[in-house]
């Protein structure tokens, strides 16, 4: 007839190996091939060029609202580097950079965010979901993947990202709980970049870390340095490899930030101050690793130079591939793909709508 | 062929979908071990093993919500929300993805899951547990929305509904569970989703009604043909949405009148669909105002007054008396 | 007077009830530092402080059920759900309990809650963001569901929905945030909720619309008078649910025809309730079927096809000719 | 750059004072004054009798469906015998005892079960909600009014009541989280009576206890053994105290036993045996109190059977006295509380109720 403190069976740890100068924890330091390390380089770059080319297109009115990644590439590549092509995702609405690393063209991007539903065709071969806008919904997506795999005994895994606003949906609890009851290989990983539009972390919830919220549902949790890409890849990797072996799920929150806007629509001066940005501004997660590459003499400035004009050519050539799909979409497309045969009552609307295009184009060739 | 009540009826066509098609999974609360708390889903666990029929934690958006995965990912998930009145918890889920995956993914994805649940009321259960709100689904894009009437046309429709490539929801009108046996076939029978059937040959008056409703509609024009010599033609809708209107237009051209009957309240019910449909289609056949029989626009009220409020056999033939007398 | 657009007119409305009444409380995401992602409560917080102006966490299930709380306590909190096609997280809070605390406990307790959420298209949105599905609120029991049309009455209705001792659900229709700008009077201004309103007087045909399709009827009505000297006569519906119908009833007897204009997919929309109400008064002064133009059953398109899905001035005019053709 | 366990601020305890046998921890005993003994201890008897004639009218036909509460006696008064008259509550569907001691008139259950909506009115004066049927939506109420609470500085609290199986529902966390956010006045009594239906408490979740799913949003979680009314009591007090005080929201898992049906719709041998149920019913809250009430010269078997008698009496003057009440009702009074005011179209289908019921009579009187 005690009162005692109860022995919980997992604990919440935080994890940092590259810190912001580049200095390495050399005892925690992944082995990652110097060709994966580069490839990692080349598509944080690259990400971070093709979000501020997006951001352009929006601001000349090319395409509409669109999330910039910034200051997360770091946070979003150590995760999805880990996994296998026949792994599942399913992403919230701002991991351009995870869904291109998996295979997205990127000119879906621009089609998409320009208003064309064309952008999000997932292509066969890849096992991703669209990206997902009603926010915490998409990680019940990935647990029922994971429950689907272990009930084909295939030997996949799901990953899924959300963000720290997310977290306080039910959804968020409710894909955790199912996760750690059918012990679905199932990765989530928490992209808290402090905000969620206008609300801080602090006001999210009362909770210490984001990262603990896995001891309420019977998991391991741990927060990394989210703009550490080392210390990402490595608890991604742990946590993919457990799942695969039918250790369960894993809760990962990546502490990072968002330093541009949430989206186009967003002014971020109605809520937060220009120095916690400097601040963050310093932690810039690819600075960091290029100084890691080259102390590991596997990068130099030129290399860097020749990169960015590769990668620059690759980005226009992207928007002129995409612009030019923009045109002229045929609006009775819309009735595709609601249904795998459309209904009756259905097709009537459609010739509604062919009826009227050809009545305007009939009064246009008059008038 | 055997005699089989509307419970059994369910509960062979699972039986028989699982054994043809290992896609075929259920999950809910209850559903396993305790086979449902109506016991559609009865003994499928010992067929089929828990890794099939799965009790799920207590969350019905957890549910709807892994269920989207299991689908896109190649399995057949029917899912049982233990009563229509707690469908609201998936309605993010199923109008968010369930409903418009294939859309996103321009036809990569699809969702081809279940949503089974009891509905509707007149079995003195507790609130929440007697309502009809399949209109939420039915203005729902990318939903089918499917009610049954009877156990024969409830188990070729639940297959139907199981091999149906898209999201369906499947009420099922706990009134009727076991209200009546009827002959099952054996062999697997589908009906095909969207078509309302005629059930009952008349030129008088069209009368269009669905799930519990039927017997009470088809009773009241077994009266009225007896009392007033009205020759009623009935259909079954069957499936809510989408429907094709086009054998309903053409009895009401034949009958020039019309009258719905549902227990979901009146304002902004199917009816008011069926009418606008047959405004459309049929309205210089019209001899009098089509006329609605169906439950009000109020909380449903504890057993104590819920036959006040259920459509009954006087209601319809007051009804069509009605539209017959101008 | 000022002139001003219906955002303006919308935070005067809060701003003027929370000055006299401190009951009135905002709470929301984004709604107290931020004022809003369109700014409706810009700088409210400034005069009310963090107490009355809450930025709650991101779940409006949470928002929705504490309010009901606070409702049930004596305060009158006013919910911003931030696009209404998220407000599908709220539902079985606003079924379950919003719409029926007054009734389950016997009128002990009421909900003096408003859900303010932006809904419907036209303004180049990312998905979820442009959707009109007031239906699901209009078919429940106990919910009354508002939609204005212009800054002056979106101002005098927020005020009525704030003081109204049920639960209001009232939607924005963001196309019209900023598209114009009216006179709103300084004084307090409080317009009946339920009560449809005619704006323009006519003979030759009834129109009714709402929301942001409101100025597409009128222009297409100015333009029938030009070109085929039509004289219609336009209600706003101003309240989708409950709606009173006499007035339209009455313009229908007088004209004879009437067409029905709004965003909402069309099977099971609103329109098909106002059809049928017309068909209950007003049947035999119907010369022509009432024409429906709406959105259609399906995922609402990403912009590049949203003029397509939005009904606009060529469509009603089709309609109304159709309706006068014969 | 380490890899190292976060500390948080909370820790999950566990709280028993007083064992099966009727022994008790005189550290930890409460002290509570003889009189509150004593109506604790009648209140748990009359509600044991209360539920078994319930679920006797329920088999006679006289009332409909019913959830008993036995075995949870003591979980639920322990509970709300730490509230003040103006504090509120907000329950699930299982907490009968729980409002009974609150003021909730024993004839309302019969008429509320009976089909009777007058059965769910809320006396003046009495701050709790109607009983919530919608599993895990009940919380968040409780939360709501700990935040106008605060808002108007009075210095209640509220206190909310729900199943092992409500934890698994989003809503359970988004009113955790809220409450953890705002520092909300609310104690959260989770019933854990290791049943939901036919799912055992180990399917619901993988977490060890449900206390720790405090931990998630940053309150105190505390586990006590729920057949021990004085554990229940002192672990409510102090969670109430702190409330009170400003110290925000507390978690108390009540670890109980449904040793009754679900429901009386509900069949329990399909999916539990009878020896889990033996061993419950060895735990029993009510016969460990006696035997502490006993030791403390409080009570005697005279005693009890006197107030057995007592008890007896009084439930059969509230089943009289709600039969009465439950003769014809009059539909038409379905249409009142929908809205303050009646609105045109539902008049109409009010009057066209009215209509049919003198039709009707009309015809019986004919007939
Ligand atoms: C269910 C839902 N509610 C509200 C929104 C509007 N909204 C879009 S993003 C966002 C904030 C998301 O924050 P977080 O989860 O931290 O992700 P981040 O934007 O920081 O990547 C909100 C409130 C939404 N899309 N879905
Ligand atoms: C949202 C919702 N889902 C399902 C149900 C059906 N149902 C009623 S009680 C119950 C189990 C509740 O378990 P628990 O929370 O442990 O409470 P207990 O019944 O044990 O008191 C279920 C599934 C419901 N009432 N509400
Ligand atoms: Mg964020
Ligand atoms: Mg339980």
């Amino acid at each position: 007839m005690p009162r005692k403190e109860i022995e919980l069976p997992y604990r919440t740890e935080y994890l940092s190996i590259l810190d912001e100068k580049g200095n390495v924890d050399a005892e925690l330091e992944p082995s990652l091939s110097d060709e994966l390390l580069l490839k990692l380089h080349r598509a944080m770059l690259s990400g971070r060029r093709f979000d501020e080319r997006m951001l352009n297109l929006q601001r000349q009115g090319r395409i509409g609202t669109f999330p910039p990644i910034k200051g997360q590439e770091a946070s979003q590549l150590g995760a999805v580097a880990t996994l296998e092509k026949e792994d599942w995702m399913t992403v919230a609405f701002r991991e351009t950079l995870a869904e291109i690393w998996r295979g997205k063209p990127m000119e879906s991007f621009i089609l998409y965010y320009g208003g064309f539903d064309e952008g999000s065709l997932v292509q066969e071969g890849r096992n991703d979901f669209p990206i997902s806008i009603a926010v915490g919904s998409q990680m019940l997506h990935a647990v029922g993947i994971g429950m689907a795999m272990k009930y084909r005994k295939h030997p996949q895994v799901a990953m899924t990202f959300f963000g720290d606003g997310a977290t306080s949906e039910g959804d968020f609890h409710e894909a955790l709980n199912f996760a750690g009851v059918f012990q679905a290989p199932v990765i989530f990983i928490c992209q808290n970049n402090q905000w969620a539009i206008s609300i801080p972390r602090a006001k999210q919830t009362n909770a210490l870390t984001l990262a603990q919220k896995a001891l309420a549902h019977g998991m391991p949790g741990i927060q990394v340095d989210g703009n550490d890409i080392l210390a990402v890849y490595t608890a991604a990797k742990e946590a993919v490899d457990r799942a695969r072996s039918g250790g369960g799920p894993t809760l990962i929150e990546c502490y990072t930030y968002r330093l541009s806007l949430h989206t186009t629509a967003d002014d971020p001066t109605k809520y937060r101050n220009e120095e916690e940005v400097k601040k963050w501004e310093a932690k810039d997660p690819i600075s960091r690793f290029q100084v890691y590459l080259s102390n590991k003499s596997l990068l130099t400035d030129e290399g860097i130079a020749a990169l960015e004009e590769e990668i620059a050519t690759e980005i226009q050539t992207v928007v002129d591939l995409a612009e030019k799909q923009m045109k002229n979409p045929d609006p009775v497309e819309m009735f595709d793909h609601i249904f795998a045969e459309m209904p009756p009552s259905l097709k009537l609307q459609k010739d509604e709508v062919i009826r009227n295009l050809s009545l305007a184009k009939k009064e246009a060739n008059n008038g | 062929m055997a005699k089989m009540t509307m419970v059994q009826a369910l509960n062979l066509a699972m039986q028989q979908e699982m054994e043809k098609d290992d896609r075929v999974i259920i999950m809910g609360e209850d559903v396993a071990v305790d086979g449902g708390v109506f016991r559609v889903t009865d003994k499928l666990i010992t067929q089929f093993g828990e890794e099939r029929v799965i009790d799920t934690p207590l969350a019905e958006s957890g549910i709807i919500g892994t269920a989207i995965g299991m689908a896109a990912y190649g399995l057949h998930p029917i899912l049982e929300i233990q009563f229509s009145g707690f469908s609201y918890y998936i309605f993010h889920q199923l109008e968010a993805h369930a409903s418009r995956l294939r859309h996103r993914s321009r036809g990569r994805f699809h969702v081809p899951l279940v949503v089974r649940a009891p509905y509707g009321g007149g079995v003195r259960a507790l609130e929440h547990h007697s309502e009809s709100r399949e209109i939420y689904y039915a203005h729902t894009p990318g939903v089918k929305m499917v009610i049954p009437s009877g156990p024969r046309n409830a188990r070729a429709l639940l297959i139907s509904a199981i091999r149906d490539p898209d999201p369906v929801v499947f009420f099922e009108p706990k009134a009727l569970y076991r209200a009546f046996r009827e002959e099952v076939p054996e062999e697997e029978e589908v009906m095909e989703i969207g078509v309302p059937q005629k059930v009952r040959e008349g030129s008088d008056v069209t009368i269009i009604s669905y799930g519990a409703m039927m017997p009470v509609t088809l009773e009241a024009v077994e009266e009225l043909q007896e009392s007033d010599q009205v020759d009623a033609e009935v259909f079954d809708l069957l499936t809510i949405s989408p429907f094709d209107d086009t054998a309903i237009a053409e009895s009401v051209q034949k009958t020039g009148r019309a009258v719905i009957v549902h227990e979901a309240p009146r304002s902004f019910g199917p009816a008011a669909e069926i009418i606008a449909r047959l405004i459309e289609k049929s309205f210089y056949y019209l001899e009098a105002p089509i006329e609605r029989v169906t439950g009000y626009d109020i909380v449903y009220p504890l057993f104590a007054r819920e036959n006040a409020y259920m459509p009954d056999v006087e209601r319809v033939k007051q009804a069509v008396r009605k539209t017959l007398a101008v």
